[in-house]
């Protein structure tokens, strides 16, 4: 790991970013393991989690630029169609429960239209 | 380097590949293109046998990259042979197929090259990995011909049966990894060479992979006690396929000569062999019993004839741990015998059936049959030469294998097992034949269908094939004696395919 | 050669008949059957008398032709007094039963078969006798037993006629190999099965440790051959075979087989303590047997029978004592035996047809109706009784004379004596019997056909010329002796050794009352046969057919039941019975290993991989404890997939971890697939026991791979990578080497590798063309509350990432030679975009817009793959050879070609074929569009 | 200063994957298991980038991409076949 | 290291076996899975275990041995088709048989 | 169809996948150019018949804009989440609102769909394609109308223009 000759800011923000997506994704997963019921655990990954796993690939993405020269916008990529696919998969597991007609927690407002 | 010897691997695969590609062929091309294919695998069999005549090694460098590194085929002797075994096999099995049994499924003929591909390929290669690629080549396409035809017994047999060989696949890699492991090769003469000058502490885990090895190739060879599922699986698949079997326990012996007598079997003074064929001896010698058992015990005649495969593969692998040259070459001639005859009789089993009112191939029903005084004939015929009476190869080959033997310290443990199943194997097939063909009266002859000429002929060709085999024993067994040669000397192997490369060392400089 | 001539012209016979069979049966066919099958034989016979002059000079002409020198199989051919003797049986009395079957055939159209296999045993038998290489007389001997089995159930229609012929196949089938055995290891021990060097060698045998092997392998061979006791019991059933076959084969020919061996051997391995105990022994209870169970047969060819086995006993005794003397008497006695036995078999059938029955306590005084048969039979049966001026009592008198001359050991000296003279008296009471009972005797009780139906009067002419010949010996014995069988008995005695002297017999005293006292007790025995059948009746009758029954019935049910126990069907305990012979022999050698810890140090613990270790085994464990709850289980199993993933992308493996995952996925794919069919939960059904047997196993198994793993891992590494790391950039034009490994150093794998992916395709369309699930398809269909078959969200999304996946793949394809990637996983992630076409918009809508269908996409990836590997002929390379340039475009830039990005391809092709036709195939399973329709 | 805080990103997703796996194994409902892996899947997707990271190769970034693709199709999978009763129809 | 790589590979053989050895084919397909999950790691961890040293020329200064990455590559695709084609039969089976179990309903049926 | 449209469905996404090829190969270089746009031409071509109907997107940069507007709602959003999750999950009350959509082209809604997943605590839970409304859940809801508000006037308008 040769980041010691890179510029001391990139390397704050690489830090940055990378703590602040560790944090965020633990959230995500902390809410996933604590929350009530079902549909609320539901909010956890498929935001906090996609946006931690996207703070990580931004660093990677300009720790890469850098090491490599040049821009490295692969990252990018991944970031991009997690941005896309996270709410597909959210909808569709809200569909099974829904289907399943999973209880929700004693504390929900309005309980879902039961078809 | 001579291209001619990729092509029993090569024309199958692509046989194969392009009936996919065409596979709104009907029938009839899918059949031509087969025919042709296998009467081509024929021709390039002879020259295989030819050329292993004429060159004791010939070498095929694929990618033309220096073995060890580059995957080589070799073709010797041995592995000629069973090429022309196989290629021959396949026809008389095409052509019987092809009178409609290959009807009953689809992709038959592609999937039957397939199974050609990968059983050349397993008699080619000098590689031990490649080997095991093929085996799965094979393999796989074994399972899909066993399954030929649907069926409630076909499902069950075949689950179990892929379910054993995939389980023998997880051991193979294992052996395989240990192998490389301690070797840091997968050439079969490197591995040879660097077996043979193997530190003192690492024999013993060699000859544990030699175990797992044995274990491998004993489930395709059927070797007690990991024969349990060929019964079933033989007498549930259809009879062309059945048929086609029967070469394939003879694969795993030949892997067996290939990876125990040769790789393992370089170093002279002490081959790391021993253990391998000290086990092999007595659980040869029990599953011979165990066959002959089995066949006076079958309750029809496919089952018979798996336990005939059984019985062979007993007496092929206890004469080959005995680990005698003469012997060997003996056993060599009764695989051609065995694996001939055991196919006629899982075509036969399928004729009779057609002419019997019922029961097809059960011993236990009494039924009306047509076409009595042929079928009664040819299946009069076929037993004497499966109960290896004269005048047929079975009789020259157990002869021969018992003078071979009977130099051994321990030959009587080989005589008696071989006599007594022979006499149960009589019994057996005359219990059969007069309950078949002399119990039932005539099928009325409005009800009796046409006898189907190019069946019978198919398996009159292969009876007399064995017949011939005993007419002209001699220049076979000349031929087969040089084979055995060949394999007893590992050091002429090894220099063939590893050339300049012995005492090179292994690090290669960048 | 022409001896080679005599064996095979009665093939040649046989050909004749079936040929002359296949004419339309006449009302003459029979006649002209006969004619035709006449031929052969009467050649053969005419031929031997040429031979005589020669033979009587002592010589023994051989003619030997190599056949397979390997084994010592020559076709060779002897012919010495001995073998003449038995040639001229042979074929004179051939050619008088088909003289006689000509008359009893007629009428029957089952001729012409009989016709065809008397001769093919006819060659059989010639060939035991003439051959003069042992492995070559075994054909012969192993074509008359599978010949006799024909005959014997000749008339297949009756249940006796089966089993007779089982029976004698088994015992004198196993007789042979029996034989086999023996005879390979005199050859071994002599070195040669030439009967020459076998009777050269006699030392060498008898000294030799395995001749008391060899001995009683070849004895078994004979004895069942020769119907000696306990092995005689298939004779009797034989009678159910017709009885010109009988007559030939069970009385006068076949049965002499073994006796011929014997003989024939005795210079080479007689005169030994074994020889004299083994044979005599055995030839002394089957006489005794024979002639006791004879005497209380009703049925005539029982008698026979039964009379035939204990002269073959006689026969074997004499050869037993071994002295000169006594070979003499045995061969002397052998052919009276065939003289008098064939026609009284002979007479038997002509009764037998005559009257529609062979009972003698229903057969009384045929003199009447039949005096000319009586006059003839006379003869025989006389000499069978051995009255004076008889053959047979001259043949006796020569035995109980021999029987006295026997000096060691002591047992005998006093026991044969008095034993062959009761045997005598029985052999005299039912000679008595079967001449008294049938002609006189009273009246006939009712019978079938009364008054007999007339046979004509030809049909007796063989009988009375077999009669003639007899009254002849009997006559001018030392005339026969002197002319046809000293020949003989010199043969089976290497020495010269003076004639049999006769006049001598005749004054001996001792023998003369031995005999004397046979007739007298044997007529005695006769008249008391009431009370004697009386007693008899008590005691329980065996019937040998049945207890053979049994002995089989009880053998096959042992064998059903030992298979079934072992091979019951059930997996799980092939599966055990894999796994105790994959651990047990490595336990067995390596429990006292000790070299596990290699020499090489170990490396520091990295705490990531411990953390991705242990949720590895945890999710492992989870998979094994939560099986039965099988989506969970197969949740655990996809974690269990990403953290190998995990563990390939950590140990510098990426192309691992990229093909890891893609398959991942589709395998979980598939698996949920098949869940859609499956229960959702496995019964707990194994007991405490089964799973304790089965942790067991697999902890073994795991301690084992742990173990061997351990060992590697801690030795240092020497491998032949070196080369491929050097080699993949000059020789291969690609930096990722493993990639450079796939596609050139080891291509052909790979091409195997993609043919399996191809066929287990291939496969899964070819058995799921036909199953459906009907019922399931119902509870599929159109949308139920939130569960609509296809999410518009999804639907668009899926659409959007297609082309996408697509790039993705193009790219992972393309840079696959010198980075992480590679044609299989590109592959895979176009099959994974498309599944998801398949999932959002469904089987049918998703089919109908692929380009083309799937197992010609296969094939065509195969084709592609395969010719990029041929394209190297053309430049003189072996297959698979690549290669690949730089090139260097202006504007362009730089960039490379190589034929393995051609090889790559077929492999891209063949995987998208391959997922897909699976895919869609089980995905049709339950679509109502899907089933009948072929998809891909 | 990368170097240093990089196992303590590493340690943090390692404790968001055990939370996962908890969940995974307490459910209740399958879709609760469902959603637990799809999480997996996305935090083992940092994993592997930050491991390409740590060991500064820059190859792992198909795998990440992979994952997310793989665990997508995985998850839409499942959920269909909840839905459903089957996967493709 | 070594000995935490030889306890996980022992883990995962030691499940896998375990379950090819229950009655219900899912299971058998599940233990066949780990099993070769095991198998390949084994055969991977043959060429020894090398971080940071990828086999692509010029990325890093030592490689680790990529002959073993081939061959386990390999016998991931073949254990995949296997797998596939495994499912689908126990699917057949299951149907044809009337039961999952993996002797089906009546093992001894096709005997007689 | 003209034949432009058959040999180039879209040839804005035509030209995206190009970009996309080059930033994913990280070069620039005219080989690649070409590349990039040969397969950006390509792949569309084969799978035009996955989408048959054309997209109907009338501006593009009201599109970019809505899509950089989200951007910072998602980090927002986050914020908010993650305060809840960590400091009083107990006070939660969630709930399901249904969402009556005026939009109408699928693929609008889709985005629609998706940006309410990853924004403020609510997940689309379902599209009633019949009764043209979303089924919502929200994390915390204090008053149904106010969030239903919200979203059509932060998202469902933009996205109205640009597609209609
Ligand atoms: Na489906
Ligand atoms: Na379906």
């Amino acid at each position: 790991m040769n980041g010691s000759e890179m510029p001391l800011l990139l390397q704050l923000v690489i830090t940055f970013f990378l703590v602040a997506g560790a944090i965020v994704a633990l959230i995500g997963s902390i809410g996933l393991a604590r929350l009530k019921d079902f549909y609320m655990r539901l909010h956890g990954p498929t935001k906090a989690s996609t946006l931690g796993v996207g703070c990580i690939l931004l660093a990677s993405l300009l720790y890469f630029s850098f090491l490599k020269g040049g821009l490295s916008v692969q990252e990018a990529l991944v970031t991009l169609f997690l941005f896309v696919t996270a709410p597909v998969s959210a909808h569709m597991m809200a569909k099974a429960a829904l289907h399943r007609k999973l209880k929700c927690s004693p504390r929900t407002r309005k309980g879902p239209p039961d078809h | 380097m001579n291209h001619l010897m990729i092509m029993p691997i090569v024309i199958p695969l692509l046989t194969g590949a392009f009936l996919l590609v065409m596979y709104r062929y009907n029938i009839g091309r899918q059949r031509s293109l087969s025919i042709g294919s296998t009467l081509l695998l024929v021709i390039f069999a002879v020259w295989a046998i030819l050329q292993a005549g004429v060159s004791d090694y010939t070498l095929y460098r694929l990618g033309n990259w220096q073995p060890p590194f580059g995957i080589v085929l070799v073709l010797d002797r041995l592995s000629a042979i069973m090429l022309l075994l196989t290629a021959l096999l396949s026809l008389f099995c095409v052509l019987y197929a092809s009178r409609g049994s290959d009807r009953e499924g689809s992709h038959f003929h592609a999937l039957l090259q397939f199974q050609l591909m990968g059983i050349n390929g397993a008699f080619l290669t000098g590689d031990l990995f490649n080997l095991f690629v093929f085996f799965e080549v094979l393999l796989i396409a074994s399972y899909a011909l066993l399954l030929h035809g649907g069926g409630r017994a076909r499902s069950r047999a075949g689950l179990h049966y892929v379910v054993i060989n995939l389980a023998g696949s997880a051991l193979f890699l294992l052996a395989l990894g240990i192998l490389y492991g301690l070797t840091g090769t997968l050439n079969m003469a490197d591995l040879a060479r660097v077996i043979a000058t193997a530190p003192e502490a690492d024999l013993p885990l060699l000859k544990a992979a030699s175990l797992l090895l044995m274990v491998v190739f004993g489930i395709k060879a059927a070797l007690l006690p990991l024969l349990f599922w060929l019964p079933r699986a033989y007498s549930a698949a259809s009879a062309p396929v059945a048929a086609l079997f029967a070469i394939m326990t003879k694969v795993g012996f030949y892997a067996m000569v290939r990876v125990f007598l040769v790789v393992f079997g370089l170093d002279e003074g002490s081959p790391a062999n021993d253990t391998v064929l000290a086990w092999l001896w007595p659980m040869a010698l029990i599953t011979l019993s165990l066959g002959g058992i089995g066949v006076l015990g079958a309750s029809s005649l496919r089952t018979l004839t798996a336990y005939m495969v059984i019985v062979s593969v007993g007496i092929l692998l206890a004469t080959m741990s005995r680990n005698d040259e003469q012997l060997l070459a003996a056993s060599l001639f009764y695989l051609l015998h065995s694996t001939c005859m055991t196919a006629v009789f899982f075509l036969l089993a399928d004729l009779i059936g057609r002419y019997r009112e019922n029961g097809y191939d059960r011993f236990s029903v009494i039924s009306p049959l047509s076409h009595r005084w042929i079928l009664g004939t040819v299946f009069l015929v076929a037993a004497v030469s499966m109960a290896s009476l004269p005048p047929f190869s079975g009789f020259v080959s157990k002869a021969w294998i018992l003078q071979s033997s009977s130099t051994l310290p321990d030959y009587l443990w080989l005589w008696a097992p071989i006599l007594i199943s022979g006499l149960l194997i009589i019994a057996a097939l005359s219990r059969a034949g007069s309950g078949w063909f002399w119990r039932p009266e005539e099928l009325a002859d409005k009800a009796a269908p046409a006898l189907d000429g190019a069946r019978t002929a198919t398996v009159c060709v292969m009876i007399a094939i064995s017949f011939s085999l005993a007419i002209f024993a001699q220049p076979v067994m000349d031929y087969l004696e040089a084979a055995a040669r060949l394999i007893y000397e590992p050091s002429g192997y090894v220099e063939a395919v590893l050339g300049d490369y012995v005492g090179q060392s292994r690090e290669v400089t960048e | 050669m022409d001896i080679g001539l005599l064996v095979f012209l009665p093939v040649l016979g046989a050909i004749a008949s079936l040929l002359s069979r296949l004419k339309r049966p006449g009302p003459d066919h029979v006649q002209r059957h006969a004619l035709v099958a006449l031929i052969a034989p009467a050649i053969c016979l005419l031929l031997l008398l040429s031979y005589l002059p020669r033979v009587q000079s002592g010589e023994a002409l051989v003619y030997s032709f190599s056949w397979v020198p390997e084994i010592g199989l020559g076709i060779a051919f002897r012919l010495d007094g001995l073998s003449w003797l038995f040639a001229t049986l042979i074929t004179g009395i051939g050619c008088l039963i088909i003289l006689y079957a000509r008359y009893y055939f007629a009428g029957k159209d089952t001729a012409g078969r009989f016709f065809v296999l008397i001769q093919l045993f006819m060659t059989a038998m010639l060939g035991i006798v003439l051959s003069e290489n042992l492995l070559f007389m075994l054909v012969f001997w192993e074509l008359t037993s599978l010949v006799s089995f024909l005959l014997i159930g000749f008339t297949w229609s009756s249940r006796n006629a089966r089993r007779g012929a089982r029976m004698s196949l088994v015992i004198t089938g196993g007789g042979g190999l029996a034989l086999l055995g023996g005879i390979l290891l005199l050859g071994q021990i002599v070195g040669s099965y030439q009967i020459t060097d076998v009777l050269a060698a006699t030392d060498t045998i008898v000294s030799d440790d395995r001749y008391p092997l060899t001995l009683s392998l070849i004895l078994l061979g004979a004895f069942t051959k020769s119907a000696q006791a306990p092995f005689h019991l298939w004779l009797p059933h034989a009678m159910a075979a017709p009885t010109p076959v009988s007559a030939y084969l069970h009385s006068a020919t076949m049965v002499k087989a073994g006796l011929f061996l014997m003989a024939r051997l005795h210079p080479a391995m007689g005169d030994t303590e074994l020889w004299f105990s083994l044979i005599t022994i055995t030839g002394m209870v089957t006489l005794m047997v024979g002639a006791f169970v004879a005497m209380f047969m009703h049925d005539i060819k029982g008698l026979l029978a039964y009379s035939t086995i204990s002269h073959l006993g006689l026969i074997t005794l004499l050869i037993g004592m071994g002295s000169e003397m006594a070979m003499a008497a045995a061969l002397f006695h052998l052919t009276v035996h065939a003289l008098f036995k064939a026609p009284l078999f002979m007479m038997a059938g002509i009764v037998d047809q005559a009257t529609g029955s062979r009972d003698m306590r229903n057969i009384n005084g045929l003199w009447r109706t039949m005096p000319a048969l009586m006059l003839i039979t006379a003869v025989p049966a006389a000499a069978m009784a051995g009255l004076p001026l008889m053959s047979g009592y001259l043949s006796k008198k020569m035995l109980f004379s021999e029987s006295l001359l026997v000096t060691a050991p002591h047992w005998a000296t006093t026991l044969i004596p008095v034993w062959v003279t009761v045997a005598g008296l029985f052999s005299v009471a039912y000679s008595v019997r079967i001449f008294h009972n049938v002609f006189f005797n009273g009246q006939p009780v009712d019978l079938p056909h009364w008054p007999p139906r007339k046979k004509p009067a030809g049909m007796l002419v063989p009988l009375f010329i077999l009669a003639a010949a007899s009254l002849l010996v009997g006559l001018a014995p030392q005339a026969t002796y002197d002319s046809l069988i000293h020949l003989a008995v010199m043969a089976t005695s290497m020495t010269h050794l003076p004639l049999y002297d006769f006049s001598a017999l005749s004054e001996a005293q001792v023998p003369a009352m031995m005999s004397m006292v046979a007739m007298v007790g044997g007529v005695v025995f006769y008249l008391a046969r009431s009370s004697l059948f009386a007693i008899h009746r008590q005691l329980p009758d065996v019937d040998a057919k049945n207890i053979f029954e049994q002995i089989m019935q009880q053998s096959i049910r042992f064998a059903q039941s030992l298979v079934y126990r072992l091979e019951n069907g059930s997996l799980q305990r092939y599966l055990a019975f894999i796994l105790v012979a994959a651990i047990a022999p490595g336990l067995w050698m390596l429990s006292s290993y000790t070299g596990w810890q290699g020499p090489s140090a170990l490396t520091a613990v990295n705490p990531m991989v411990v953390f991705g270790a242990v949720i590895l085994c945890l999710s492992a464990i989870g998979v094994a404890l939560f099986h039965h709850q099988r989506l969970p289980a197969l949740l655990l199993l996809s974690v269990t997939g990403l953290f190998v993933t995990l563990a390939f992308a950590q140990f510098s493996a990426p192309d691992l971890a990229l093909t890891q995952l893609s398959v991942e996925v589709m395998a979980v794919v598939i698996m949920m697939l098949a869940l859609s069919f499956l229960p959702q939960t496995s019964p707990r059904e194994s007991g405490a026991g089964r799973i304790v047997r089965d942790l067991g196993l697999a902890g073994l198994a795991g301690t084992g791979i742990a173990l061997f793993a351990y060992a590697v891992l801690t030795r240092p590494a020497e491998t032949i990578s070196g080369y491929f790391l050097a080699n993949s950039v000059p020789g291969g034009g690609g930096t990722n080497v493993v990639n450079v490994i796939l596609v050139d150093f080891r291509g052909f794998d790979t091409l195997g590798e993609i043919t399996v992916l191809g066929i287990a395709a291939v496969a899964v369309f070819a058995f799921t063309r036909d199953l459906h699930l009907k019922e399931r398809v119902a509870s599929a269909g159109t949308a139920k509350g939130f569960a609509e078959p296809h999410p518009v969200i999804l639907q668009m999304v899926s659409r959007m990432a297609l082309p996408i996946a697509l790039l993705v793949s193009a790219y992972i394809f393309l840079r696959g030679h010198n980075m992480p990637g590679g044609g299989f996983i590109a592959g895979l992630v176009t099959a994974v975009a498309l599944t998801l076409q398949y999932m959002a918009g469904g089987l049918v809508w998703a089919q109908e817009r692929m380009l083309t269908h799937f197992r010609p996409l296969i094939g065509a990836g195969l084709l592609i793959a395969t010719a990029t590997g041929l394209g190297s002929w053309v430049v003189g390379y072996p297959f698979l050879t690549s290669a690949f340039s730089h090139m260097d475009w202006p504007l362009i830039g730089e960039f490379e070609l190589a034929t393995a990005l051609l090889f790559d391809l077929g492999v891209y092709t063949t995987v998208v074929g391959a997922t897909l036709l699976i895919l869609a195939n089980l995905g049709k399973l339950m679509t109502v569009a899907g089933p009948g329709q072929e998809v891909g | 200063m990368i170097a240093t805080v990089i196992p303590f990103v590493i340690g943090t997703f390692c404790i968001a994957v055990l939370l996962n796996l908890y969940r995974l194994a307490v459910g209740p409902d399958i879709v609760d298991r469902i959603l637990a892996l799809d999480t997996l899947m996305i935090n083992s997707i940092a994993l592997i980038v930050l491991a390409d990271i740590q060991m500064s190769l820059g190859i792992l970034f198909e795998a990440a991409l992979l994952i997310a693709l793989m665990g997508f199709v995985g998850t839409v999978a499942m959920t269909k076949y909840l839905l459903r009763g089957d996967v493709i129809e | 290291m070594e000995l935490v790589i030889a306890i996980t590979l022992g883990v995962l053989t030691t499940t896998g076996v375990y379950l090819i050895l229950r009655a219900r084919t899912f299971s058998v397909v599940l233990g066949l899975t780990l099993l070769s999950h095991g198998v390949n790691l084994f055969l991977f961890s043959m060429g020894r275990l090398t971080t940071a040293s990828p086999a692509v020329i010029g990325l890093v200064e030592n490689y680790t041995d990529p002959l073993p990455q081939a061959l386990v590559l390999t016998a991931i695709v073949i254990s995949f088709s296997m797998t596939a084609f495994v499912v689908v039969l126990a699917l057949k089976a299951a149907v044809e048989l009337r039961s999952d179990h993996v002797d089906g309903e009546d093992p001894n049926e096709d005997r007689q | 169809m003209n034949r432009r449209e058959f040999w180039l469905p879209r040839p804005l996404f035509s030209l995206f996948l190009a970009v996309l090829w080059l930033l994913m190969v990280n070069s620039f270089s005219v080989a690649h150019m070409l590349l990039g746009l040969a397969l950006g031409v390509f792949i569309p071509f084969v799978t035009r018949a996955f989408w048959p109907e054309q997209a109907k997107v009338r501006y593009l940069l009201p599109l970019l804009r809505y899509f950089v507007v989200l951007m910072v709602d998602i980090v927002r959003s986050n914020l908010v989440v993650a305060r809840r999750i960590l400091w009083y999950p107990n006070q939660l009350t969630p709930g399901f609102v249904t969402f009556p959509l005026e939009l109408d082209d699928d693929f609008a809604i889709t985005i629609l769909a998706s940006t309410i997943s990853l924004t403020p605590g609510t997940v689309t839970a379902h599209y009633d394609s019949d009764a043209g409304t979303l089924l919502i859940h929200a994390l915390h809801v204090s008053d149904e109308d106010e969030l239903v508000r919200q979203i059509k006037e932060q998202y469902e308008r933009p996205l109205k223009e640009i597609f209609q």
